[in-house]
């Protein structure tokens, strides 16, 4: 099955991160395909390359990196939601992607399912 | 289809909402700050049955883990995050936020 | 992979839930409905809760020093986004009659709505 | 000691939760999203004549303005930025949020 | 301007009312306190509504992959502050006893925890 | 009057840092002194000086450098939150300072009054 997830809220602040990556491994691992994620409202905030957590904390915009990498799978950035809030190329992750919303209607429309994680 | 509530009862109508929309027979999966839903003993046990008479309802076992909460309403199910993806599997998702 | 082409016609509802203005769910998601309304997709909208509220007449923002968005929804019948469904519940607790909405929506029982939802292949809530 | 209050009081309870630990004659302010509490015909106008007995309440003119509420609740008073400073002055400040 | 001599010992309460992973709120309140507990003001710590959750025994965070936070509350002990009050009515909502809950507290009403609020110079809600 | 804001959401998002800077602007008329803003929190995503929002819409983070250079005021943003949140010197607006919780021990206790926005 092709999923795709929409995640609405930044990282730390809100479990939904840690919540859509979770989800997001388990799919795989039971043989679906993550088409992508889409980040939306401060979910944009996930991509910025400057996180720096505690050691002993999960560093989420690179988890989302690897993620991206293993699987083949974008990290998609609404690119109006980012210029708000201060997400632009030069801080972008690998394996991030600054798009417009008419990206997010194909992930949308294409996908077998849509799953949201946010606030 | 399947609906998702991610906040605590305690506070925040969220579920009850949910529940207002939810058709007989759609599971509703509780995930994060949803799960204290079904912590047993606390003020909304008796909603949780009212509801499990039309709905199935899930409750994602690594939260319950995490928040401490052993002891469920009975009647609900527990699943891991490859249950939950079962579950939409099965369903469209509707995720209350 | 292109991502404009081979797009299908889909039914997507999106549900508006959050008053305007203490959060920007309401205005980010008025602002994804407009976008994908160009898509041509099969688009509604629900307003529930205090969702209903963003299409409250009379909005003045300039004391709070942000935007305001109340008239753009009368924008999306321009984009044929025609599907307005406003809760009754939720409206009749806020002491509000359509005659106060800024649109012409259908006032709609949660059963009616609920099995709205059911046909739809995609939900977003904003 | 002032208590401002900016959730809406529709589907979460931090109006009720702050009136709970409110002294009598402690001022309340409602904010923000908080305003909604004071709109005249709503579900709330009851519980608002309720807390009025023991606590003048406050609405912010800027927030009612930005939601479109011309009619509020009897006996509430409306005050712009500087009646919020004003009434800082005065007390304390306890920020349910 | 100095920013650490010359400072007063003032009353300080922190509220905290969110549940613990949800949202960060919680968590980063007790490293607040913690901070503030090396700078000798006298400081509270009130647990109300979803608040009273941190305390829960029992919590093992290892499946959601964030890092639990629970026995930290232990620790503030070890900084003098000693001063944690569980809102009654919160407790019993939950179906939750002194013995559920990680760290000794005591147990107040909300109109005893209204009275300790008006004596703080500060109250600090996360 | 010294008084000092604790302001806990991100821009945009979240109306707070727009109330606190209403607040804050109201109060100075008054005659009062804002002693120091600081952030907390997704707060602190409100130093950022990569913010570019529409042209037709307030700049928060400018706002907030212009209200600083006006009034003599810093926006301080907590260290730890800050580093979580993608937030260093490299992106930081004029008027802001990164530092730790002592700093903001010293906000709350050595002013007349703490007044806090959040969500």
């Amino acid at each position: 099955m092709n999923i795709g997830i929409l995640l609405k809220e930044g990282p730390y602040n809100h479990q939904a991160s840690d919540t859509a990556y979770n989800f997001a491994e388990a799919a795989i691992k039971r043989g679906h395909r993550i088409d992508a994620v889409f980040l939306y409202n401060d979910g944009v905030l996930n991509v910025s390359k400057l996180m720096d957590p505690p050691q002993d904390d999960r560093n989420i915009s690179s988890r989302w990196t690897v993620f991206s990498q293993k699987y083949g799978v974008k990290i998609f950035a609404c690119i109006v939601a980012s210029k708000r809030r201060s997400i632009n190329e030069d801080v972008l992750i690998e394996g991030g992607v600054i798009t417009g919303l008419g990206t997010f209607t194909d992930i949308a429309t294409r996908n077998d399912r849509l799953v949201t994680f946010g606030d | 289809m399947l609906h998702t509530v991610n906040k605590s009862p305690f506070g925040n109508d969220t579920l009850e909402t949910c529940i207002r929309f939810a058709l007989p027979g759609d599971p509703i999966l509780l995930i994060e700050d949803g799960v204290y839903a079904v912590q047993g003993g606390n003020r909304f046990a008796s909603m949780i049955e009212t509801i499990l008479k039309k709905n199935p309802v899930f409750a994602l076992q690594p939260d319950l883990s995490a928040r401490g909460i052993s002891v469920i309403t009975n009647g609900v199910t527990t699943v891991d995050y490859e249950g939950f993806v079962e579950l939409v599997e099965q369903h469209h998702v509707n995720s209350w936020l | 992979m292109d991502f404009v082409q081979d797009m299908n016609i889909k039914k997507i509802m999106h549900v508006l839930r959050h008053a305007p203005h203490g959060t920007i769910y309401t205005y980010e998601g008025l602002e994804m409905i407009l976008i994908m309304a160009t898509y041509d997709q099969d688009i509604s909208v629900v307003f529930i809760g205090d969702g209903v509220y963003a299409l409250k007449k009379g909005q003045e923002t300039s004391g709070i020093g942000i935007k305001g968005f109340a008239r753009t929804f009368s924008a999306l019948d321009g984009y044929d986004v025609e599907k307005l469904y406003v809760d009754q519940l939720s409206l009749e607790e806020r002491g509000l009659r359509e005659d106060d909405l800024v649109v012409d929506v259908e006032v709609l029982s949660s059963e009616k709505i609920g099995a709205l939802m059911k046909e739809q292949d995609v939900i977003i809530q904003h």
